[in-house]
């Protein structure tokens, strides 16, 4: 066992942590969080595939490192979105949770 | 065993400890705390990866301005959890299987790896020289996936717009409600004082070097965003409204010179988002100056939420 | 003017005439225009050379008219029942606000009945079929009564139903063609090597089965026929129903015969030719009576259809398509009739003389246009077993027929103001007079063997031992059950509680499946349902 | 495989830079909003909606005249290191709708988003201009992308713009709408990367042409199929994962509306066709085929039922849109089989895009007839609808055709979809789908004459709040009569939509 392989194990639970959060806490603002610790196992999946792929001189390939980076970008976007979302809705309902809703009563 | 799989193995073993207790944590200012430890453990994992830049942009975001938004998301919100709303203990232990099945799934997957290992690093390398860059990541960030680059920045800006949107009516174009934390002299003021100098040197610092070591646009805005945002905290300076001119060019600013540049390429270069032959170092300079501005103020912006009042005239 | 012109014109006039309807002035004097527009189709029928075709260009779908012999047939009387109608209609609408939306309604209707005689390829046919259905919807509900929204409702849901086993049967159809071909007729030629011919057959009698009411899809009639408006009654009883006809008659093979499907067919006739019988007597409601006569009478026509597929009798189209243009004006005219039979007191006779012979007619009455249809489907209906029931079932219309007569003698309903003989006496001597001009056309036979004494005694027996019946009806009459209009239909309170409750157990699932835990846990599953399901190969 | 050979897929073809513009203009018009505080935001919207048609009339126009994909090469670096874009038949076609909805939406929007003079504009119009051009751009680069990551920023800036028109109004259900809408979107994201980390993992590039000479059926092309596809239809709203579609689509803003039901959730769609179709050939297996056009079967009935179990008309729409989603996922059995060359020979190709660009048209036409409904009588719950066809009787007509076309009535672009769809099954000899598209046909017809039976009903209409100007109703109808004037297709499996695809079938087995 590699360092790599490691740490791809290390990402793939991290996805499951993320993806527990994500599913079970009630909690908008945890499920964000947990969102924020998904998407770091698939970046750290990216990133063994990236170190696999070390050649000519470079100690990882480029390429998926790029990726990575334009995904962190997107995932801070979509967290400063969703985050902005929750305050809105906390501040207009008192709510922080996600409840099941129904949508028949929904807007006029 | 060597050393560096020991190292390995505590590290992974450390970040996996941090990550569940922030999961697991009752309530949120713990998690987002312990959220802002496992960003920086994190970034060393990037550099054990030998992704240097990754790892800059991790520190950077995940333990710096995630946790910033975050942390200002949870002292504004009021309320307290429903324990009604908590998914039974059958619902939990299934999620949690489903989980480990995934976790599993994605095991295989990595553990399945291909006998020669797929890599782009040579094309890349090997093409380097053409930009004049030192560094391949910028390199495929700027020269050779250009497009996303440009399309993200666009994402970012949509976000901002998309946070603005937000606001209410009465409140459009008026000043974000950062929440300030600070009395006016406390430590935060103290630093706001001394380290913002500091970090726009790293800042510049950052997006210069990046042309050649690590580093780069983005995470030179990032520290950027960062300073900027603790002295308008510290209430050393006061938050703009989101419609002031200069905020509006600032925001833009990168994101057109980048655009233009690589319009300009139709003519120059025969290809949009190409460079004309000796000229591409000095245009993803300029490139990568102004988007550092700009992501920079878009950044802090993010984080400082939708308009919430009017300046006062 | 050239034939193409006048196919074309046929379907051109009533789609301008509704076109024109866009404007506000236009709309008020719409109603007066109702006569005309199916003028052009009259034309077409009685002017044109058998075979006139008209290909229209792409950007008119391609669709193909074609002017046959049974289409003529069906056509002009479609039309001129339209046009006694419209004028009915008119007069009855003049002034009235709502007068245009009864013209959009009506127009839309007129448009896809006259189209589907014409119509020679699928699409085509598809297009007409379905427009003279769906806009009937706005005639049935026209006066808004709860009754008349019921009716419409239950209308419309069959008619769709029967559209989807339609298109189905038109794919199977197409499918089966070469060259891609949608012609209706080279789609009915490669149905003896079609793989999905038995499929197809099913869909097609089931679709057109229920255009024309064969039992148990009769359900439909008796509840629009009474409620809708007298004119849209006449129209949609005496002409749109034929859609239902020319259908069977343009796509059933009769060069390939087909036993099992011709005795499907000539089983589900008969029994509702004596099943629209044993009800219809039991109502009170004129309107309702001529619906169950309807049901009876298309019970036989389908018979007739399905002992000429069976058969491989190429002739029962046209007789067939001969036995409808009877019933077209037949059975219009009496829902006229129905409008003006109280008001004008004093030429009470000029209603029912007229009717009298009109409604012996479809029971056989000799030397009128029933008895020669009966005589032209003798050969096709045999001496067997058919044959007796066919004869048997004359009583069983005359019998019927001579109810609706009592009927409409005492119904109290008031019948509408401003209503006017002329069109009624117009469709009454058409329907009379026109039988006696095809009849030579279609059999091929002299008329005169229509007057032998041997057929005139054939035809009168049944009318006498109906009318003997009928005696007894009227005697013994009341001891009968009084029927719901649409009989099992009354049953549907039962369905609307299933169907009400498997649509909130729906709900439900749907409620439970939006969850959030449970929607993201799907989610999970799915992927992996997916890699598995990719892994297990071709 | 040599992940290191330099594969030459194409190059840049003569009209290829119209494909930069379609991405590129809406762009320049937001960054221009921005620069300018929003002074002018909707006469740079325009006047963007305009060139943006144009360009996409003339890649239409470039498809159709040179009988080959549009191919454009960024920066002149080849993948598998750079990007390319590519614009086949079916994204020049898809391209050309998106153009003319979004369009007819731009103007439609005018009233109530518009702005009387060079002012600034208030929050809901700015941000809807803003988002209308980022959902545009998002879509073009859907359509033309030919890099799953390239694909993958494409589709988040769809999200982006997605998510905060839904709210835009403000209101506390909208807002939950939106956050739903944000979480469940994002999960996809995330799943949808997973999959692009193994495929670069395992075939060293992301570029769909490279990769369909390179993948292989294996696990690990499996597993990353799986994941991507699942994080697309949780994008698509595919049933069982459709719980933030209803809310969120009832809940947006009427021009919203019309562009997230039309458009916004055909772009995720238009990926998962690519991946299966043009990125993993022969990776397809009969019961992933089965199962995606289960999923689609389930949408049909369980959105049709729901759909006519609603009491309020935005819903009713919300809910037909998820049937009419499922129809499209019958492209997946039916033009896999044996019975053609290639599947896009098959009459199903066809008919599953003409069923996307006829439900884009009517669904548009709907739910802006339903936002002048509203406007007029300020709610829009079907029960108190009573008459309304005699007040607005343009816009009840043309909501009407749009039912007709969701019917699959005649003459219409669903008829012919439904149609070709239908024969499909025949051929395929999956006689299920059809029962299911029968049955989806009679339950459509049954939500729409709901509405049809209250509105045209003879009872004294509702009095209006605001009467509704004329050219609002006209530019409804236009609309409908776009669903209605793609009937007029023949018959036939289309040459154009399979233009820029390859005659052989390339399966990774062979």
């Amino acid at each position: 066992m590699t360092s790599g392989v490691l740490l791809g194990y290390c990402g793939a639970v991290l996805v499951g942590l993320g993806l527990f959060g994500l599913v079970t806490n009630p909690e908008i603002l945890r499920k964000i969080l947990a969102f924020n610790v998904l998407g770091n196992g698939v970046f750290l999946l990216f990133g063994v595939i990236a170190r696999r792929g070390a050649a000519a001189g470079l100690g990882a390939d480029p390429v998926p490192q790029a990726l990575v980076i334009t995904g962190i970008v997107v995932a801070f976007s979509a967290t400063a979105m969703a985050v902005g979302l929750l305050v809105r809705l906390n501040k207009v309902s008192g709510q922080t949770i996600m409840t099941s809703d129904d949508p028949t009563n929904s807007g006029k | 065993m060597t050393y560096d799989l020991a190292f390995d193995i505590s590290l992974a073993g450390l970040l996996l400890a941090i990550a569940l207790w922030t999961i697991a944590a009752r309530t949120n200012f713990p998690a987002i705390v312990l959220f802002m430890i496992y960003g920086l453990v994190l970034a060393i994992v990037w550099v054990r990866l030998s992704a240097v830049d990754v790892a800059l942009t991790e520190a950077a975001i995940g333990g710096g301005v995630t946790s910033m938004l975050l942390l200002g998301a949870a002292a504004r919100l009021q309320g307290k959890n429903v324990a009604s709303e908590q998914l039974g203990l059958p619902g939990r232990l299934a999620a949690a299987l489903l989980c480990i099945f995934v976790t599993a799934g994605l095991a295989y997957a990595v553990f399945l790896r291909p006998e020669v290992a797929a890599t782009l690093a040579p094309m890349a390398k090997e093409n380097l020289a053409e930009s004049g860059l030192g560094n391949p990541v910028a390199g495929v960030l700027f020269v050779y996936r250009a497009l996303d680059t440009l399309l993200e920045k666009v994402v970012l800006l949509l976000a901002l717009v998309g946070v603005w949107s937000l606001a209410k009516d009465e409140m459009w174009g008026g000043i974000p409600g950062l929440r300030v934390y600070a009395q006016p002299s406390g430590i935060l003021v103290y630093l706001a004082q001394v380290l913002p100098p500091i970090g726009i040197m790293v800042g510049i610092y950052m997006f210069w070097a990046g042309a050649n070591y690590p580093g780069g646009a983005f995470q030179g805005g990032t520290v950027l965003a960062a300073m900027w945002l603790l002295v308008m905290m510290a209430r050393l300076q006061d938050v703009p409204a989101t419609s002031a001119p200069w905020v509006r060019l600032c925001l833009v600013v990168g994101p057109v010179a980048f655009l233009a540049i690589g319009l300009s390429g139709f003519v120059f270069a025969g290809s949009f988002l190409g460079y004309p032959e000796g000229h591409a170092k000095p245009l993803i300079i300029i490139a990568e100056a102004t988007l550092t501005l700009s992501i920079g103020v878009t950044l802090a912006l993010l984080v400082a939420g939708p308009p919430e009042r009017m300046p006062q005239r | 003017m050239n034939a193409e012109m006048l196919l074309v014109l046929t379907l051109a006039l009533p789609l301008v005439t509704l076109a024109g309807c866009l404007s506000r002035q236009f709309r008020r004097h719409v109603a007066v225009l109702l006569v005309v527009a199916p003028l052009p189709a009259l034309a077409t029928a009685c002017l044109l050379a058998d075979g006139s075709t008209v290909v229209l260009p792409p950007a008119l779908l391609g669709l193909t008219l074609v002017l046959d012999r049974p289409g003529a047939m069906l056509l002009g009387a479609a039309a001129l029942l339209w046009i006694t109608a419209g004028a009915y209609a008119g007069r009855r609408f003049r002034g009235n606000p709502d007068g245009a939306r009864f013209a959009v309604w009506w127009l839309m209707t007129l448009t896809g009945n006259l189209g589907a005689f014409l119509a020679a390829d699928m699409v085509g046919f598809y297009l007409f079929f379905t427009l003279a259905s769906l806009a009937a919807y706005g005639l049935v509900v026209f006066d808004g009564s709860p009754e008349a929204k019921r009716a419409a409702a239950i209308y419309v849901g069959l008619a769709v139903f029967g559209e989807a086993l339609l298109l189905m049967a038109f794919v199977l159809m197409a499918t089966a063609t070469p060259d891609s071909s949608l012609l209706i007729g080279d789609a009915v030629a490669s149905f003896a090597t079609s793989p999905w011919r038995d499929y197809a057959m099913a869909f097609l009698i089931l679709a057109f089965g229920l255009k024309i009411g064969l039992f148990p899809f009769h359900v439909w009639m008796p509840l629009t026929y009474s409620a809708a408006p007298i004119p849209a009654a006449a129209v949609l009883s005496g002409s749109a129903v034929k859609v239902g006809v020319i259908g069977l008659i343009r796509f059933l093979p009769f060069e390939v015969p087909m036993h099992n499907w011709g005795e499907v067919l000539v089983i589900a006739g008969l029994f509702s030719t004596f099943y629209g019988v044993a009800i219809g007597i039991t109502q009170a409601n004129p309107k309702t009576v001529l619906a169950y006569s309807s049901v009876s009478q298309m019970g036989l026509l389908a018979a007739v259809l399905g002992m000429g597929l069976s058969a491989g009798e190429k002739s029962a189209a046209l007789v067939a398509a001969f036995s409808a243009t009877f019933h077209v004006l037949v059975k219009g005219g009496l829902f006229l009739a129905i409008g003006v039979a109280t008001p004008t007191k004093r030429g009470v006779w000029l209603v029912f003389v007229p009717a009298v012979v009109l409604a012996l007619g479809l029971g056989g009455l000799p030397l009128t246009g029933g008895a020669l249809a009966k005589l032209a489907s003798k050969p096709l209906m045999g001496q067997g077993i058919v044959g007796v029931l066919a004869t048997l079932s004359a009583i069983g219309s005359t019998l019927l027929m001579l109810h609706f007569l009592r009927r409409m003698w005492s119904s109290t309903t008031q019948s509408e103001a401003r209503a006017s003989l002329l069109p009624w006496l117009a469709t009454a001597l058409v329907a009379i007079v026109l039988p006696w001009i095809l009849y030579s056309v279609v059999t091929d036979e002299p008329l005169r063997d229509a007057m032998l004494p041997k057929e005139i005694w054939e035809a009168l027996w049944p009318v006498l031992l109906g009318s003997l019946a009928s005696l007894a009806l009227w005697r013994w009459g009341r001891l009968l059950p009084r029927l719901p209009a649409g009989d099992v239909i009354a049953a549907d309170k039962g369905l609307v509680r299933l169907a009400d409750a498997s649509g909130a157990a729906m709900e439900k699932i749907d409620r439970y499946l939006r969850e959030w835990p449970v929607a993201t846990a799907l989610l999970v599953g799915l992927a992996t349902l997916l890699s598995v399901s990719a892994s297990l190969g071709r | 495989m040599a992940p290191d050979a330099i594969v030459l897929s194409d190059a840049t073809t003569a009209d290829g830079y119209l494909l930069v513009l379609a991405i590129i203009f809406p762009v320049i018009g937001i960054l221009l909003t921005l620069a300018f505080g929003g002074r002018y935001v909707e006469r740079i919207a325009l006047v963007l909606l305009l060139a943006g048609l144009v360009v996409a009339i003339a890649i239409f126009a470039a498809v159709l005249r040179d009988d080959q994909s549009l191919v454009y090469i960024v920066g002149n670096w080849k993948p598998p290191l750079g990007i390319a874009l590519r614009a086949d038949g079916v994204s020049a076609a898809m391209m050309l709708t998106i153009a003319v909805i979004i369009c007819a939406i731009g103007l439609y929007a005018r009233g109530e988003f518009g702005q009387s003079q060079a002012t600034v504009p208030t929050r809901a119009s700015y941000a809807f201009w803003v988002l209308l051009l980022a959902i545009w751009s998002g879509l073009n680069a859907m359509a033309v992308g030919a890099d799953l990551f390239n694909l993958y920023v494409a589709l988040e800036l769809l999200t982006f713009a997605a998510v905060p028109l839904v709210c835009l109004k403000g209101y506390e259900e909208t807002i939950k709408a939106a956050l739903r809408y944000m979480l469940f979107a994002l999960l996809g994201s995330v799943l949808y990367l997973l999959g692009i980390a193994l495929i670069y993992g395992a075939y060293g590039t992301l570029d769909i042409a490279l990769l369909s000479d390179r993948v292989r059926p294996e696990p690990i092309a499996w597993i990353a199929a799986a994941l991507m596809t699942a994080g697309l239809l949780a994008k698509t709203a595919l049933f069982p994962l459709h719980l933030w579609l209803p809310p969120a689509h009832a809940g947006a803003p009427p021009p919203g509306s019309a562009v997230l039901s039309a458009l916004v959730v055909k772009g995720s769609f238009i990926l998962i066709v690519r991946l299966w179709f043009d990125a993993m050939p022969g990776l397809l297996s009969f019961a992933a085929a089965q199962l995606l056009a289960a999923l689609g079967a389930g949408a049909i009935l369980f959105g049709s039922v729901l759909a006519l179990r609603q009491a309020r008309l935005k819903l009713l729409i919300a809910y037909s849109t998820i049937a009419q989603i499922g129809y499209l996922f019958f492209i997946f059995p039916l033009a896999s089989g044996d019975s053609a060359s290639t599947p896009w020979s098959s009459i199903a190709w066809t008919g599953g895009w003409l069923q996307l660009f006829s439900h884009a048209f009517a669904k548009a036409a709907m739910f802006m007839a339903a936002g002048l409904i509203a406007e007029a009588v300020g709610h829009d719950q079907i029960a108190d609808l009573r008459g309304i066809g005699r007040a607005l009787p343009v816009t009840i007509f043309a909501f009407g055709l749009a039912g007709l076309s969701l019917m699959g009535v005649p003459p219409s672009g669903g008829f012919v979809a439904k149609w070709m769809l239908l024969s499909a099954t025949v051929m395929e000899g999956q006689w299920w789908w059809a029962v299911v598209m029968l049955v989806g046909g009679l339950l459509a017809g049954g939500y729409v004459f709901m509405v049809l039976g209250k509105a045209l009903s003879s009872t004294t209409p509702p009095v209006l709040r605001v009467s509704i100007p004329r050219h609002s109703e006209v530019l409804v109808l236009a609309v409908a009569l776009c669903a209605v004037l793609l009937g007029l297709v023949p018959l036939q499996p289309s040459e154009f939509l399979t233009i820029g695809r390859p005659d052989i079938h390339t399966t990774a087995l062979q």
